[in-house]
């Protein structure tokens, strides 16, 4: 650890300095740097290709970043692998519904339970009564109780997308984070899933990737806005939505 | 192993040996075009290949037959004839094969594996059963045989200019029909969204059926070429398949620069080796370092790197 | 019948049973001493087609080399036998008696290191799975660390086994080159060439692929087993719940190469003798449709599959020689376009539902859901 | 074929069942016939006019190609005995089984044919690797092969004849000869990588060093190969008096165009190949290969009375635009070997057969007169070829004796 990796204050969850990745020369996300506090819940809205999900991707390891450092409770992230990562306990739902659709939602769930996660643990792993009883709280929580034994290809697309959040929550990871959880769902859905992030966001921290203003203004601590890779304003709702370069970008388009 | 030759022995050698590579690079691009439209492209792993240039190595052979009884005054050109027959013979028969098999199975890549293996099974058998288990004789125009003369060492041969020379131009048709034409622009925009392609009005079944029969068309011009250079019999085709996906796998697929520099490395590396070792272990090791150099950098040489 | 044992399903059993009775008793009642033989043969090649039913069914990992791990088994124990067959008694009238016979032939005088310690039976039988297990996770290792998979990783297999055949080939002194390791007689002292001992050798064949096939039952019940499914729906999935995919990937490809060379090695027991024209392209192919015909999905739909086209290429080549590649090839496309679930897709589509429509209601409850393992929980 | 061969077994149950019964009840044509059970005291499939052989070689695959003309010689040579009245009387089936170029696959067809239908000789095989997987099931099996091919010998049966040259007979003449004729210093050797052109050069080799002479290098290519530049600039540097080339199948055609493109001209640069029969110079091109010399025991145009009627049944039989090579004239020579010897043995058993063989000799042989040696292989002349524009060769040396037959031979290996 050199110096400068060492400047970052130790309460933060998350400390993201000087991240830059470029793509043959194109630079996706330019020196940005932002702090997630214990318990935050953080959005990060901006215009499309504003580099929000790249920034996902750098954290949860999808993406390797060109420069700079990411660092979760003190531990380097950059230079870990996905796995890894996930390990440290950062969870990380996809825009679109990522599920295993050959497999059953209990299935779907099991395989998200935290045990097991080495070959031979896979092998040698029991569905046991702690199993069956964690698997079934969450379905209960996720709206997906009764629809266990199912195979996740003929949940609908609403359905999917608590799967997928129901498969991060029994990782109980230490920071979730989320890209569109609402988008393409039915008003009726939205409500329910607006509901059901209320409650899992209570004790960890959550950055969020949202367009729906309505649902931000609702659940944000602060918003960080990007726009071009950069961070373009940062701080509580109320404090962006009157910054002139902000409304300046989304406007402007 | 050079001691006791000459600084211009030894120079014509280097001359001459620089040109094999070059030979060899053309033989590999000139292979390996075709299957860069069709797999590059359209991801499409059309283990056929082979087989489709040996369809033009048929059409040639026929075409010699034909022309060389029926209209020898013709025989001196009857290559060329030969090539543009072999071209239509081969993109025809791939468009069939695109409407019948391969256009189901756009989503399924592994399966066009399986799909193009029976493919070959078939084809391999009805050459057989048309021209006969042996391999048949392609006659060659007398100006085609033999060599150049530079200096007394140095001799270029006849087919292996005419092989580069063939091998340029249909690089560059290729490439300008990729990126400067309309239809190429149509083919990729259908290979990065098909949907989205069929919604601005671009007819998507049409573009994959042209896509795989002039990648096809292709394929059968550079077996109509081999004839020169190589056999001709119903199980030739198979001898090809190995080194054509290697190198289109080596230049990155998608890329036709990556392709061109791929069979340029692995020609070179090949035939480097095999004057130096035996030819049994340069080919090893040609295809070892290959494979190696796929392992570490499994996007080939040419890659664009994406977003994903 | 229970619901389940152990990680067995009832209809598992049942399948696992059928089978059994047709190559112990089925088979051996009714075939000759030369057609059992051939059925023998065609069961190794289940070995492989089980392996690929993981390896490219389950996880999505088509490898275009299973002919490489099927021939190192093979090679390892005919090199076991081939050192027995070649005692200086036997070979007395070689240059240098008591080294095998194509290393006389070309001036080796002296066996080479690697061979010595193929003169013990136990160290033989260890490097029939050893051996390839460490040639399949060492390219397993630098592929899939590396992420390379899909068409890439078959076109390498592929390249893979051409480059091993030109160096068997290559290397005739040491390994017997294309005429590979022929003329092997006796298992420690076992003529294994008589009719007895092929007719044992085939009930020992059957044996250890039926436990060959209950072990891949358990694989695939095991969470692991769901987690190769996973990663071929969402690979990224699997690794962002904290799984190291590429571990999973060598793992499975491991086992299919394990058991590919148990099959190897029970060919050359059986046939007498390993070539390298295993290790190339056309049979690597041919085995993945051995696998594709039955089902890419069933363990048990392989077996069939390897059986049925091997007696489909025995039946045709004996009688219509020229139509052997018209089939082959229509078979391919056919199983590709038509019935890509194969032998057992077809069974499950239309055979099964109409079995448990004479058995009765009873029965057509269960059918419902027939791979519900949260339904009954291992109780 | 397919109904004639179902015809045959069905028959040959039927006749089991009379083989007993003296053979006075017999058709008058066939009076002169020894009983069944005397010629056939192994239960080969005799019956009392009609026995079974098998033909087993590649109709698919790669080795189609050059097992082709020995199906079509064994058939006109089964054909030929069958209407002189056949073999002790009895008129020859035969079954015909694809090795489909995969080794496996002849051990598994030379079991059925000698296990299921009992076949009393089997002609086939071509490749050394096929000979290798089904010489065990001979020998365990009890069955005669007659094989064909030029081969790199270091083997010897009692199931097996070999009617081709092996190695030495092929090789020691041709070089001899050159070194005679051309008075060169440097030889060349080049091969496809697997056993017989390996196994051929190193007797080349050991034989050009006896002489004095040099040996400029040694080199061998995969099969298949294709690409031939870098080894033939590596000719033009050395420059050896006399390359020596065994490079077999597709190869052969990629080699010699490629050589003739680099300027190499065949007329004036001594090429010895003992791998290119006329066969090959269907693919290769005659063009490409004139001036070649090639050394073997037969060739097209052998000029003598016996291969002129051999030439012209076979292009009635097969078509006029046929070629025929050295290995196909030795298939030829496969039946009537059978024949005579069962003849000489009055019996169709095994042993008999095998025990026969020695000494048994063949006049009418399309190549002259050849015998078979105690070792199993033919007594034969090499013969030196120059190739034609037209794809033929010109004999231009024959050997003065018959070459004796030495597969192990001592100072060789």
């Amino acid at each position: 650890m050199d110096a400068t990796t060492s400047s970052g204050r130790k309460d933060f969850v998350l400390a993201v300095e000087g991240l830059t990745v470029s793509f043959d020369g194109f630079k996706a996300v330019n020196d940005l740097s932002f702090y997630v506090d214990e318990n935050e819940i953080r959005v990060i809205i901006g215009p499309n290709g504003a580099g929000k999900t790249t920034v996902l991707d750098l954290i949860c390891g999808r993406t390797k970043a060109t420069e700079g450092s990411i660092k979760f409770r003190d531990h380097e992230l950059t230079r870990m692998k996905e796995h890894q990562i996930v390990r440290r306990g950062v969870g990380r739902k996809f825009q679109n519904p990522s599920i295993y659709e050959d497999l059953t939602v209990f299935e779907n769930l099991e395989i998200s339970f935290p045990r097991g996660r080495s070959v031979w643990g896979a092998l040698a792993f029991q569905r046991d009564a702690q199993v069956k009883e964690r698997v079934q709280e969450i379905a209960e929580m996720v709206f997906l109780q009764n629809r266990l034994n199912e195979r996740a290809e003929y949940l609908s697309h609403g359905e999917k997308q608590w799967l997928e959040i129901g498969m991060l929550l029994i990782q109980d990871p230490d920071l979730l984070m989320l890209d569109e959880p609402v988008a393409g769902m039915s008003v009726a859905e939205r409500k329910k899933t607006a509901e059901l992030l209320h409650r899992i966001i209570q004790d960890r921290s959550v950055i969020v990737i949202e367009h729906d203003m309505k649902f931000v203004e609702d659940i944000a601590h602060r918003v960080t806005v990007m726009h071009q890779g950069k961070v373009l304003a940062e701080g509580s709702m109320e404090w962006v939505k009157n910054d002139p370069k902000v409304v300046e970008v989304y406007l402007g388009h | 192993m050079f001691e006791g030759y000459t600084a211009t022995e030894l120079g014509s050698i280097f001359a001459l040996q620089g040109f094999a590579g070059l030979i060899l690079f053309s033989v590999f691009l000139l292979m390996a075009l075709g299957l860069a439209i069709i797999f590059g492209q359209m991801g499409v792993i059309n283990m056929a290949h082979g087989e489709f240039m040996i369809l033009g190595a048929y059409v040639t052979y026929l075409c010699s037959q034909v022309i060389g009884n029926y209209a020898p005054a013709l025989f001196g050109v009857y290559f060329f004839i030969a090539m543009i027959l072999a071209f239509f013979a081969s993109a025809s028969l791939g468009a069939v094969v695109e409407w019948t098999l391969i256009r189901h199975l756009y989503k399924r890549p592994l399966d066009t594996l399986l799909a193009t293996w029976g493919l070959s099974l078939i084809l391999q058998q009805v050459y057989r059963s048309v021209f006969g288990a042996r391999e048949v004789g392609v006659n060659l125009p007398q100006w085609m045989l033999g060599a150049y003369r530079v200096t007394d060492l140095i001799e270029i041969p006849i087919n292996g200019l005419f092989v580069m020379c063939l091998t340029v131009l249909i690089t560059i048709a290729v490439g300008i029909l990729m990126f400067r034409s309309r239809w190429g622009q149509q083919v990729r925009a259908v290979m990065q969204n098909r949907v989205m392609a069929g919604a601005v009005g671009i007819n998507t079944a049409r573009v994959d059926q042209m896509t795989f029969a002039i990648g096809c068309g292709v394929a059968g011009v550079a077996g109509s070429a081999f004839t020169m250079i190589g056999s001709t019999g119903p199980t030739a085709g198979q001898l090809y398949i190995v080194d054509t996906f290697l190198v289109v796998v080596f230049g990155g697929a998608g890329s036709l620069l990556g392709t061109v520099a791929s069979a340029f490395t692995i020609a070179q590396a090949q035939s480097t080796m095999e004057f130096f070792l035996s030819g049994s272990m340069a080919k090893v090791l040609t295809l070892l370092t290959v494979v190696g150099i796929l392992m570490l950098r499994p996007q080939g040489l040419f890659q664009i790197k994406v977003r994903r | 019948m229970p619901e389940r044992i152990a990680f067995l399903h009832r209809k598992d059993v049942i399948g696992i049973l059928i089978l059994a009775a047709l190559l112990l008793v089925v088979f051996p009642l009714t075939l000759d001493s030369f057609r059992l033989n051939l059925v023998g043969k065609y069961l190794t090649y289940a070995f492989v087609a089980i392996g690929l039913v993981l390896c490219w069914g389950k996880a999505g990992i088509l490898s275009l080399g299973q002919g490489i791990f099927f021939g190192l088994g093979g090679y390892c124990m005919a090199m076991f036998l081939k050192l027995e067959a070649s005692s200086p008694e036997n070979t007395a009238i070689q240059t240098t008696p008591g080294i095998p016979d194509f290393m006389d032939w070309n001036q080796v005088t002296e066996l080479p290191w690697f061979w010595e310690p193929f003169h013990s039976l136990g160290f033989s039988l260890i490097a029939v799975i050893l051996v390839p297990v460490i040639f399949a996770s060492i390219i397993g290792m630098a592929m899939f660390k590396r992420r390379v998979g899909g068409v890439y990783f078959a076109i390498i297999t592929q390249a893979i086994a051409a480059i091993l055949t030109i160096l068997i080939v290559g290397q005739q002194g040491y390994i017997g080159g294309i005429n590979g390791i022929t003329d092997l007689r006796t298992l420690k002292g076992w003529d294994i060439r008589t009719d007895d001992a092929k007719f044992l050798l085939y009930f020992v064949c059957c044996f250890l692929l039926l436990g060959s096939i209950v072990l891949s039952f358990f694989v695939q019940d095991t969470k692991l087993g769901r987690i190769l499914v996973a990663i071929r729906d969402k690979e990224d999935r699997v690794r962002f719940s904290g799984y190291d995919v590429s571990n999973y990937k060598i793992f499975v490809f491991c086992f299919a190469a394990a058991l590919a060379a148990v099959g190897g090695a029970m060919f050359t027991l059986q046939v007498g003798f390993m070539s390298p024209s295993f290790v190339g392209i056309v049979p690597s192919i041919e085995m993945v449709i051995f696998c594709a015909v039955g089902g890419r999905l069933s363990i048990l739909g392989a077996v069939y599959g390897a059986l049925l086209v091997n007696f489909a290429k025995t039946a045709l080549s004996e009688n219509f020689p020229e139509l052997w590649l018209f089939a082959m090839g229509a078979l391919f496309i056919g199983v590709v376009m038509l019935f890509p679930n194969g032998l057992a897709g077809l069974w499950s589509a239309y055979v099964a539902p109409r079995i448990d429509q004479v058995l009765g209601a009873t029965r057509r409850r269960n059918a419902i859901t027939p791979i519900d393992p949260a339904a009954t929980p291992g109780e | 074929m397919t109904n004639d061969t179902k015809w045959t077994v069905d028959r040959r149950k039927l006749l089991a069942g009379m083989a007993a019964v003296p053979a006075v009840g017999m058709a008058p044509g066939f009076g002169h016939a020894q009983a069944t059970s005397e010629v056939n005291t192994t239960g080969l499939a005799v019956t009392d006019d009609k026995v079974t052989v098998g033909i087993l070689h590649s109709v698919t695959g790669t080795m189609a190609i050059s097992e082709t003309g020995s199906v079509q010689a064994e058939k006109l040579a089964i054909d030929q005995i069958n209407k002189s009245g056949g073999v002790l009387g009895r008129q020859i089936e035969y079954i015909q089984e694809d090795g489909a170029s995969d080794w496996p696959t002849f051990a598994e067809k030379s079991r059925k044919l000698l296990v299921n239908d009992k076949v009393a000789a089997v002609f086939g095989c071509w490749t050394s690797a096929s000979r290798k997987a089904v010489l065990p099931v001979f020998e365990q099996y009890n069955g005669m092969l007659y094989y064909p091919t030029f081969y790199e010998g270091l083997e010897q049966s009692k199931n097996v004849i070999y009617t081709g040259q092996e190695a030495t007979q092929q090789i020691i003449a041709g070089i001899d000869w050159i070194v005679k004729e051309k008075n060169p210093k440097t030889f060349y050797l080049l091969g496809s990588d697997y056993i017989w052109p390996r196994t051929s050069n190193k007797i080349a080799r050991k034989h050009i060093e006896k002489l004095g002479l040099e040996v400029q290098g040694e080199e061998y290519f995969p099969l298949e190969h294709t690409q031939f530049n870098s080894v033939i600039n590596k000719l033009k540097l050395r420059k050896p008096d006399v390359i020596y080339a065994i490079i077999v199948g597709g190869s052969n055609v990629a080699f010699y165009k490629q050589l003739k493109a680099a300027g190499i001209d065949l007329s004036k640069q001594t090429l010895i190949t003992i791998s290119v029969t006329e066969d090959e110079i269907l693919g290769i091109g005659g063009e490409n290969i004139a001036g070649a010399y090639a050394c073997m025991k037969y060739f097209q145009s052998l000029d003598n009375p016996n291969n002129e009627a051999f030439v012209s049944a076979f292009k009635e039989m097969w078509g006029q635009d046929i070629v025929i090579g050295d290995v196909t004239q030795a298939a030829y020579l496969g039946p009537w070997l059978w024949k005579l010897t069962v003849e000489k043995a009055g019996s169709f058993d095994i042993d008999k057969v095998a025990e026969a063989s020695p000494g048994i000799e063949f006049t009418e042989a399309p190549e002259g007169y050849v015998r078979i040696h105690e070792n199993h292989h033919l007594w034969s002349k090499t013969r030196v070829g120059k190739a034609r524009l037209d794809g033929q060769y010109d004999v231009i040396y024959e050997t003065a004796e018959l070459m004796e037959p030495d597969p192990f031979p001592e100072g060789y290996q």
